[in-house]
């Protein structure tokens, strides 16, 4: 059986880090290398914020739920909210390098070897992020 | 995010730490950064070397107090990026705005 | 709204870590003394290592669940176990010194303003544990 | 648990690190004890500096540890104990049990 660890964290902004410092725990024990785990970590922060603040709308009883899905090599990362999510097959990557938001989705494109938008089963939105690890650090 | 100011030379040496995250940490950067036009300091160096992590608000923040400054007359330069971050300004392309340095004296020097 | 974040892990001593990690990535943002975390994230060990073994059997299809409820100036943590639980009223202070195992329940004991055992509405065995803050650090 | 094993003096020193916690760490901490005393080695400094934490069950490794060498005419010292640990001794009152050093020379010539 593949280990899972879930978490669920209000939609407040000081709570991101919680999913980082679960994964950092978690990386010092698997031979995964830093620069990837660093990469999601990344990721996993981007879909989080955006469930927080798109999905959820920063309300504090809605919470993001975050599934941690270990496998040999590789982890897989689940982010569920509250909203309506929108349409991934719509989005362009940013255009204005200057422009102060809209970069979430470009970063966990390129951190990830597979990104996925949609609904889950129960209704929620979920981000599916997941990446393969190379041994050695 | 805490900043902690310094200053050298008629530099600014601010020194973030934490998480840089948007929300809150937006607003108290940016009136640091007028405070300091105000003063007539038009010369910054963000240090990061104590920032755990940056995510894209965060990184708004940077270049919206990057385009303060420019707007000023002034400049923002980075000091002590993290792999991690760096690897952040590779895939959004700003590491072809911000400079950055890994040393402060040259960070300084870099302005005269 | 009182906020909570909840967390389940797989009943594997690896695993004991990520409670820790969360606490401490917690901490780091909230003025509590450092001694007061270290000594409320060693009890919750202890009771999600009582819940591994004790209860789940380490079992690996078994999860253990937490519960971290945050207050002004206190922190209630409930773990969650599938197992028969025990009976705390029954427990003694364990009386070798050189005893190896045994020291669970006195460290928690010790380390914790309120410690509970008991069965959750849902069946589960609980144990919870609550620590008040004074401020500084 | 990691250990990395030392010889200073005719002196082992193990230097234990990440979390102490029992389950596998029991068995590869018994074996190094015992292939020391194979060797001859009867005095064992055990550093605890790059130990995150120990739960009871971890202490439970480091009691059978001392008793294993006590028993066979040797001893066990503890180096480095952190704050968050030495709490965990005082409650379980094993600070009355092992003697335990911050100077690692210090533990060295305790022996002799
Ligand atoms: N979980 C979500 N729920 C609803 N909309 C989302 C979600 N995640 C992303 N979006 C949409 O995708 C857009 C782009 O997201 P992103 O690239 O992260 O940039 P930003 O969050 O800075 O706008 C968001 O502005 C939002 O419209
Ligand atoms: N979650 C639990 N489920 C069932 N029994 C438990 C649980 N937690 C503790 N116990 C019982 O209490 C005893 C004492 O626990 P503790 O003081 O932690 O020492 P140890 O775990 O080393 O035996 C255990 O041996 C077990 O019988």
């Amino acid at each position: 059986m593949k280990p899972r660890i879930e978490l669920k964290i209000p939609s407040q902004l000081v709570f991101l880090g919680v999913p980082d410092a679960v994964l950092m725990e978690l990386a010092g024990d698997m031979p995964f290398d830093r620069k990837q785990i660093d990469e999601l970590s990344t990721s996993v922060i981007e879909a989080c914020t955006n469930a927080m603040e798109h999905g959820n709308q920063l309300r504090e009883d809605r919470q993001v739920e975050i599934h941690f899905d270990f496998a040999e090599d590789e982890i897989e990362v689940s982010v569920f909210d509250q909203g309506p999510g929108f349409d991934f097959s719509c989005w362009r990557p940013p255009q204005d390098i200057m422009a102060e938001r809209g970069r979430g989705i470009l970063i966990m494109r390129e951190f990830t070897d597979d990104l996925e938008f949609g609904h889950a089963p129960d209704g929620r939105f979920r981000a599916r992020l997941r990446k393969r690890f190379h041994n050695g650090r | 995010m805490k900043i902690k100011e310094r200053k050298r030379d008629g530099v600014a040496v601010l020194e973030l730490s934490g998480k840089i995250m948007g929300g809150e940490d937006s607003a108290a950067f940016e009136s640091t950064l007028k405070t300091l036009i105000h003063e007539g300091i038009l010369n910054v160096i963000v240090s990061l070397e104590r920032v755990t992590w940056v995510n894209s608000s965060g990184l708004g923040i940077l270049i919206s107090g990057y385009s303060t400054m420019k707007n000023n007359g002034g400049e923002l330069k980075l000091l002590k990026v993290s792999n991690r971050i760096e690897s952040i300004f590779m895939v959004s392309k700003l590491h072809t705005v911000f400079e950055s340095f890994d040393d402060e004296d040259e960070a300084v020097r870099s302005f005269s």
